[in-house]
């Protein structure tokens, strides 16, 4: 019982951690990506500000859905989160950071946060929700069948194992250079993953007014932004451990987690947005064919460099 | 119920301006819109009537605020027109340059706009970047970096500057080497022509209809319908510059003749610069006191080529002090009215924002 | 920073404090509503870019006004554009701030006899600041901003208290000038 | 631009050859003006638009308050021609209507809507003339109209800023009121140029 | 109580049903509670004497004829304690329905009779025995679904359950034939790996794909469900499918499968390969997936839709029980009961709204969460739950399901699985913002209030089971086990806690406490922080204007209108087909009525004669 204690109680802690280092490095992106626009960018800490900000305030709800949809939301997030792995052997439940559960259990949050969006009864809230729902559609296929071909090719799904047998090959044995195709269509579905242009359709503030975000002010946009930190942290860190080689030390988690973050934000800071039926086309058509050659190649023929 | 109702502004993110777009969607497509205006009704003919014809020179720029000075050429030439003035040939050549900087700051912004209904706020900032350059060029000419008052009936306020042709020609040479620049970030991105190319398509007959002019109608009609050839001002019949056309009227070929006008304004700058006689700027509208400035009856429509089109002032003196009547012919009245009510519908919501951005709407000179 | 050693504090100062930490965070962290309602908006996108660049002080748009704390009033306001901001004020999540650009919002300005456009905006909603000029340079709207922030922590920008407060003056000003506020016509079913 | 001259004149022939012009005047190269009767509105602008004369740039009105008339104003334009047209025609005030042109130019139909907004004249056989379009709940005569005062309107409907200091006049002999009232006196004196 | 016993006390209760119902409709509606009630708890003394080991003999046969034999296997008792579970929760509804109907004592009467049919082909070991109750089943609904809305969607229900009908009679006989008895193992057993065993699991699967709705034999399905009377849609979802997927587990499980490719391909490479019928149902079970999804996108009235996810729901059932193995197999088995559960208890919900408001369409309901707020939950439990979420038990047999599909590298299968899971998320959320979120319409506002406590109380035991087996599955997964042994299949790994797969560990328990903790916390931050001011649902963001009809405020109709339009003109291929294929039947019709059937009888007294002489031919 006690153990089952500190092992929620570490879990919160990884969340915790992930809030703190995806907030911390969003604001270090913002600077960033300020700099490609010819400007100087606001403080690294100002995200941290944003939100406080955003728990201070005194806002509006439009009935219990609306609310309970965000702690829905918020929770289920944290619960993924708790599961993550940091290192490859540092984590809060070892031997149960299995991959369905972080892809599954992210769906609790979205969930919640597509109830409680439409339970504020605006309908831009509503179109939001279904833009991000078929973007999921499109860009969760691709990557899945990318999972399953590491699954398939090295018999477990779980995180911390996936990047120790990578570790065990050796250096830079990771699957995004082992699985060439698999790897672009990985990193093309995390940018459709974390809401990246081209494909963050769903937020949209000159179509929809920010979509789903429509009706939240105060302390449920507070959470919701904490919500999208961490489920960042989740989506970022699975690429690093599915792809990346996973971490040996937290050092070398932070690191790698940096390099993808920063590199897609700089990658989507040149690109305009899609409309959504585009969107879709555009996953179904190169993404997926190349996730289910390099399926096919890897699994059939066993070509993995 | 079939339809649901959705609004583009006031106070939206993908409205330029202040006014309202009523939709009635189903699904995603727009089934019937209404633009709504007067949000920024300020009653202009009517002030225009009561304020003093030298008055008169501060209260007009502000009838369109993103282009403040074809209101004041537009003006000042419909003021000549009655009075019969001769406008000194320095004065000519000036006005020009102010008019192509005008043309070039707009442009500019509307390029980068198109980056807010797209997403890419990069080429905003970037345009935006320069836009406050042209900003900065204006406030050495002028005193002011938007409101300029500088053409005045009768020529312009001031001379130039001494110096300020270095500061033009660094800011041409610098903006002339990051065209390309611009064009890659901007409509050569692969994700920016998805949303642009074979879209919000404005046909020909649509624009006789409408009574579309401007990019809009050049872009549709592939022939140089611009006053600045077709019945020019000021100095352009001394200028070489071309109009860009095209026959293939998508969003993607008036973004595209917008910005090849880029190019063309920075040429027409420089011949200025380079024909540009001596002499005085200014003569006098009327005789005494500028408060007593009188013009002779008549009446007179004088209009420019804005950046949006044929930009009109229809003018009715009576001889007096003041301007009888003034009639604001605002260049994105056709497609912002009747357009938005008859050619939006069938359009995708998503695409709401980028129609009234590539048509280039201006809610201020529709309201007045 | 809670004393709680010797004199437990007062349920009143302990919310006092709590405020003063609130304020640090929302005046380093103001967003702005993006309503152009007039021509004073023109100089915003300048503040934003790169020439000032507004994020430095941690100021960006937002998209609905349940997300904004700032109201910027950018300019005249006709009768029609009154009713929206009145609406979208009262929709805005408290603190909120409201900075009146331009002399129109202070006097009417250019357009004090104009049958359409109001005179005086403090009538109607509470304003924090008045940025002067027609139009302010974009020097001085960064400087009404930075004005804001000292009132905020010098709690002096109590508008939004005060449209607590006042709500009946301000309402019966409202009404003066716009007969009814919400409006129904053809367009607003 | 030799062939200018001849445009005007083209205009000039064609126009008056088929219909009684009240007046004819050459602005300048680009721009000529008619004034005609009422009835002949319509046939003149199938005929221009049937030239070439497609685009209409402009309608609105005047408020002759003296002659108790208002002057409706059509411009119409031709691209390859390059020849701006006023058509000019008077109706009488009291009962102002003329036929709408919507189906000569359909581009038309707001700018009637705006005419009669701002100056109350009737447009049938546009179908929805006489809703509001850029006012609100307007509550007064069409503010266009000569007759009026939208300082009136405005000072009776808005409230002006109250000064706490007097910046005009510090040491109190003038009181605020005095001193607004003479700035009145001194601006109506600028409005009619000086002359009494 | 032996099973004939409860068969024909089922049966002679549906009569008693019928009489009281002419008495008095509610009366008769409650007799139903009462009957299925009896079944559920006699079937579920039944499973568990079964398994304490009991030895009473539940197969003897008194009253039937001698054929009529019965067999109470483990794969029986699962089903049918199922399946008569979802009958009694079900008929909690019935009272409060029966005003609705035209016939309300027929209708109770054919519940009944459905139920015990059933009973029938879930005991029965006889052949001849099995398609009796099969049929007896088919024709009970032939005659419930025109209560409801449409009359034309029972006679497609009826065709395609004849088609599947028919296809049962003759593996029926091809398997006397090879065995020479009417026996269900041993028929089974006989033809098993034969040529005729191919043919014969060809006839079987038509069988259950036409009742469990697989492409392409699915076009019955969503009419019938979408129109049938609001308590009997979650019966044929919940309950009747579910005979197609115990046919399906006679054809694919008892029957070993045939085309072995890992002999032809298996030299080329390292990876395994299934049989080719294996792969052949799983693409058909794929295609289900996918068709059902896309369909289910598309539809406006919330009943079509779930009914379609149905649809959707027996592809995942075909792929797992096609893969085999422990795990597909249990993930099946284990679909089918998470989707039974949480199916009945959405149109449940379903159900419970369109009673008061009279419709079932998304585009004229909203904002039914403020007085339905129950009925909300337990819609949102069964929409996690059918889009494979965790807690609940959807994921568990999802998870299972993807185990199995990941461990045999089956790339295309995988990419309708993962396509149709992600689909469901789509689909499901459609109700739940359109029907139950949104805003409030004026013209239901009054009607809609909280439902009686008897109709609460089958959707909340309902949610709380969904809850369950996600929670603590571990349970059900030991019996099915032991029906898995039954069927020659090694059994699932499980721990006390855990559920062992091929590529890892579940532990849902785990996984249901950390997501409760999560919850806590982020309702800790929320309940500390300042009380938020509550506003209408009409004052929300509308660009600063102002409007004031709901009805223009509520996105509900065409709702995934962008993907709608990507697929739109290739959807109706099968529809399209069998209209034609109605067309040409209806011709094929005209002709044999225009050459015999003429106005003058002597032609057709002629013909008849004509024919029966030669049918009779070789006899006399």
């Amino acid at each position: 019982m006690v153990d089952m204690l500190l092992m929620i109680l570490a879990g919160v802690g990884v969340a915790l951690f992930g809030f703190v280092l995806q907030t911390s490095i969003a604001g270090v992106n913002r600077k960033i990506v300020g700099r490609i626009q010819k400007r100087y960018g606001p403080k690294w800490y100002q995200e941290f500000l944003d939100i406080f900000k955003l728990l201070s305030k005194r806002s509006v709800t439009h009935g219990w859905i609306f609310d309970f949809g965000v702690i829905m939301a918020l929770g289920g997030i944290i619960g993924t989160a708790m599961f993550m792995p940091i290192t490859s052997s540092l984590m809060a439940f070892p031997g149960y950071d299995n991959f369905f559960i972080f892809v599954y259990l992210i769906a609790v949050g979205m969930l919640g946060m597509a109830m409680s969006a439409s339970g504020s009864g605006n309908p831009l809230a509503s179109i939001g929700v279904m833009r991000a729902l078929t973007t999921m559609l499109a860009y969760e296929v691709p990557f899945m069948i990318v999972v399953l071909t590491i699954i398939k090719l090295t018999g477990t799904s779980s995180l911390s194992e996936l990047g120790i047998l990578q570790q065990a090959g050796g250096d830079f044995n990771w699957f995004v250079i082992a699985l060439p195709l698999g790897g672009i269509v990985a990193v093309i579905s995390l940018m459709g993953m974390l809401g990246k242009k081209p494909f963050v359709t769903y937020i949209a503030p000159a179509e929809i007014a920010s979509g789903p975000m429509v009706e939240y002010g105060g302390k449920q946009l507070g959470m919701l932004f904490i919500m999208h930190e961490i489920t960042v942290f989740i989506e970022v860190s699975l690429f690093v451990h599915l792809f990346l080689g996973g971490a040996e030390n937290i050092l070398f988690f932070i690191i790698k987690y940096f390099a993808v973050y920063t590199a897609l934000n700089i990658m989507s800071s040149v690109y305009g947005r899609l409309k959504i039926d585009q969107v879709v086309l555009f996953f179904y058509k190169w993404p997926l064919i190349l996730a289910v050659t390099q399926a096919f190649i890897a699994i059939y023929l066993g070509w993995v460099i | 119920m079939k339809e649901m109702k959705l609004f583009l502004g006031p106070q939206h993110p993908g409205m330029s301006g202040n006014a309202s777009v009523h939709m009635y969607v189903d699904g995603d497509i727009i089934k019937r819109s209404y633009l709504l205006p007067g949000m920024l009704h300020r009653g202009f003919e009517k002030g225009m009537e009561r304020h003093l014809w030298v008055n008169n020179i501060s209260l007009i720029p502000r009838v369109c605020v993103v282009e403040p000075d074809t209101n004041e050429m537009a003006f000042a030439m419909a003021v000549e027109m009655i009075a019969k003035l001769e406008v000194p040939e320095r004065a000519h050549y000036i006005r020009m340059i102010i008019l192509e900087f005008a043309r070039l700051s707009i442009h500019l912004m509307s390029y980068g706009g198109l980056g807010g209904p797209t997403g890419l706020y990069t080429l905003m900032y970037h345009a935006h970047t320069d836009r406050n350059t042209i900003l900065n060029i204006f406030e050495k000419i002028t005193g002011h970096r938007v409101y300029h008052q500088y053409i005045v009936p009768g020529g312009v306020r001031k001379d130039l500057p001494v110096g300020i042709e270095k500061d033009m020609h660094s800011f041409l040479d610098d903006l002339e080497s990051r065209y390309e620049e611009y064009r890659d970030l901007g409509i050569n991105n692969l994700s920016i022509q998805a949303r642009i190319r074979d879209t919000i398509m404005l046909p020909k007959e649509v624009v006789w209809e409408l009574g579309v002019t401007g990019i809009g109608m050049r872009s549709a009609v592939n022939k140089p319908y611009d006053l600045r050839k077709v019945k020019p001002y000021a100095r352009y019949d001394q200028i070489e510059f071309d109009v860009p056309v095209s026959d293939y009227s998508d969003a993607y070929a008036r973004v595209d003749c917008k910005l090849q006008e880029v190019l063309q304004s920075i040429s027409i700058i420089r011949q200025c610069l380079i024909k540009m006689p001596k002499g005085d700027v200014r003569v006098p509208i009327s005789k005494g006191q500028a408060m007593r400035w009188t013009v002779p009856k008549g009446y007179a429509y004088a209009c420019v080529e804005s950046s949006r089109g044929e930009f009109g002032y229809f003018m009715v003196s009576d001889g007096g002090t003041h301007p009888y009547r003034v009639g604001v012919r605002g260049a994105s009245y056709p497609q912002g009215l009747l357009g938005v009510e008859k050619y939006l519908p069938g359009t995708r919501l998503d695409d709401a924002s980028l129609w009234i951005d590539t048509m280039g709407v201006c809610s201020p000179e529709i309201d007045r | 920073m809670l004393s709680t050693k010797f004199s437990p504090m007062s349920k009143e100062e302990v919310d006092r404090k709590w405020w003063e930490i609130g304020d640090f965070f929302r005046r380093n962290s103001l967003w702005m509503l993006m309503y152009c309602t007039g021509c004073c908006a023109i100089e915003l996108p300048p503040a934003m870019t790169s020439a000032y660049d507004m994020e430095r002080l941690g100021m960006g748009p937002m998209a609905t006004p349940r997300q904004a704390d700032v109201l910027l009033v950018t300019g005249y306001l006709s009768l029609k554009t009154l009713r929206r901001l009145i609406y979208t004020y009262e929709q805005m999540s408290e603190p909120k701030y409201v900075v009146g650009f331009g002399s129109c919002t202070i006097n009417g300005g250019i357009y004090h006899d104009s049958h359409a456009v109001i005179n005086q905006l403090n009538k109607y909603v509470p304003v924090d600041v008045f940025v002067a000029g027609c139009m302010p340079n974009t020097e001085s709207v960064m400087n009404g901003f930075i004005d804001l922030m000292d009132l905020i922590k010098n709690k002096k920008a109590n508008g939004w208290k005060d449209y607590h407060e006042r709500n009946d003056w301000y309402k019966a000003n409202q009404k003066a000038a716009l007969g009814e506020v919400k409006i129904h016509d053809e367009f607003h079913e | 631009m030799t062939n200018s001259m001849s445009n005007t004149e083209f205009v000039t022939n064609l126009v008056e050859n088929q219909y009684k012009v009240l007046k004819t005047e050459v602005l300048d190269q680009y721009q000529i003006a008619f004034e005609v009767k009422k009835e002949d509105v319509h046939s003149i602008l199938s005929l221009l638009k049937t030239s070439g004369w497609i685009q209409l740039s402009y309608l609105s009105a005047v408020d002759w308050i003296k002659d108790n008339e208002f002057e409706v104003v059509y411009i119409v334009f031709n691209w390859d021609k390059a020849v701006h047209i006023q058509i000019r025609t008077r109706l009488d005030r009291e009962s102002a209507s003329i036929n709408s042109v919507l189906p000569i130019y359909p581009g038309c139909k707001y700018y009637e809507r705006e005419a009669h907004e701002f100056f109350g004249i009737k447009f049938p056989g546009n179908p929805d003339y006489e809703k509001q379009l850029i006012l609100e709940n307007w509550d007064d005569i069409p503010p266009l109209r000569k007759d009026f005062d939208p300082r009136q309107y405005s000072d009776k409907k808005f409230s002006h800023m109250e000064y706490k200091n007097d910046f005009v006049n510090k040491d109190g002999k003038v009181s605020k009121q005095e001193a607004r009232e003479k700035r009145f006196s001194d601006a109506d004196k600028l409005r009619t140029g000086g002359k009494k | 109580m032996t099973v004939e016993l409860l068969i024909i006390l089922t049966l002679v209760l549906g009569l008693v049903s019928y009489f009281m119902g002419r008495f008095n409709k509610v009366y008769g509606a409650v007799v139903t509670i009462i009957a299925s009630m009896f079944v559920f708890i006699s079937v579920g003394y039944m499973a568990n004497d079964i398994l304490d080991g009991s030895t009473f003999n539940y197969n003897a046969v008194k009253y039937l004829p001698v054929f009529a034999t019965f067999t109470v296997s483990y794969l029986g008792i699962f089903f049918a304690i199922l399946v008569t579970f979802v009958f009694a929760m079900v008929s909690f509804f019935n009272p409060f329905f029966v005003e609705k109907y035209k016939y309300p004592a027929v209708y109770n009467m054919l519940y009944i009779f459905s139920l015990a049919g059933v009973l029938g082909v879930f005991f029965t070991d006889n052949l001849m025995v099995l398609f009796f109750f099969f049929e007896f089943v088919v024709w009970s609904g032939l005659f419930i679904i025109p209560l409801g809305k449409s009359k034309k969607a029972a006679v497609s229900y009826y065709a395609f359950s004849t088609a599947g009908s028919f296809a049962l009679l003759y593996a029926i006989f091809i398997m006397r034939d090879v065995a020479g008895t009417y026996n269900l193992y041993a028929g089974l057993a006989s033809v098993s790996g034969t040529t005729q065993g191919t043919y014969v699991m060809i006839l079987l699967s038509i069988s259950a794909f036409s009742k469990l709705g697989a492409f392409p034999l699915h076009t019955w399905l969503p009419a019938a469900h979408g129109n049938a009377p609001h308590p009997f849609s979650p019966v044929l979802s919940g309950a009747l499918v579910k005979l197609g997927a115990f046919v399906a587990i006679l054809a694919l499980v008892k029957l070993a499968p045939v085309g072995d490719l890992q002999s032809v391909f298996g030299s080329y490479t390292d990876a395994t390969f299934l049989y080719a019928s294996q792969y052949a149902v799983a693409i058909l079970g794929a295609m289900t997936i996918v068709f059902g999804t896309l369909m289910a996108i598309r539809q406006d009235d919330a009943k079509k839709l779930l009914a379609y996810s149905s649809v959707s729901n027996g592809g995942y059932i075909l792929v797992a029980l096609s893969i085999g193995g422990s795990v597909g197999l249990a993930g099946g088995l284990y679909h089918i009961i998470a989707h039974a559960l949480a199916s009945a208890a959405a149109f449940l919900a379903i159900g419970a709204v369109s009673r008061v408001t009279g419709t079932s369409k998304m585009s004229e309901l909203g904002g039914m969460i403020h007085k339905m707020p129950i009925t909300y939950m337990v819609y949102l439990i069964a929409i996690i739950s059918m889009a494979g979420i965790p807690p609940m038990g959807g994921f568990i047999s999802k998870w299972l399901i993807f185990q199995a599909v990941i461990d045999n590298g089956l790339i295309l299968i995988a990419v309708a699985v993962f396509f149709g899971s992600i689909g469901s998320f789509l689909y499901v959320f459609r109700p739940l913002a359109a029907l139950f979120l949104g805003q409030e319409l004026p013209q239901h506002k009054d009607k809609a209030k909280i439902p009686p406590f008897f109709m609460l109380l089958p959707m909340i035991i309902l949610s709380l089971l969904i809850v369950y087996t996600g929670v603590f599955p571990n349970y059900i997964l030991g019996f099915i086990n032991d029906v898995m042994a039954e069927l020659g299949v090694d059994a699932l790994v499980i721990g006390k806690y855990t559920i062992q797969g091929p590529n890892g560990v579940l532990h849902p328990t785990l996984v249901a406490s950390v997501f409760g903790v999560g919850v806590l916390i982020a309702f800790i931050i929320f309940i500390v922080l300042k009380k938020s001011r509550k506003v209408g649902l009409m004052d929300t963001y509308t660009a600063g204007n102002f409007i004031y009809t709901e009805e223009l405020m509520h996105y509900s109709l065409d709702f995934y209108a962008p993907i709608e339009r990507l697929y739109e003109k290739y959807i109706n291929i099968t529809e399209d087909f069998y209209k034609k294929l109605e067309n040409k039947v209806v011709d094929f019709g005209r002709m044999v009525k225009y050459f015999f059937f003429t106005n003058k009888p002597e032609v057709t007294v002629f013909w008849i004669v004509v024919i029966i002489g030669f049918l009779l031919w070789g006899d006399l």
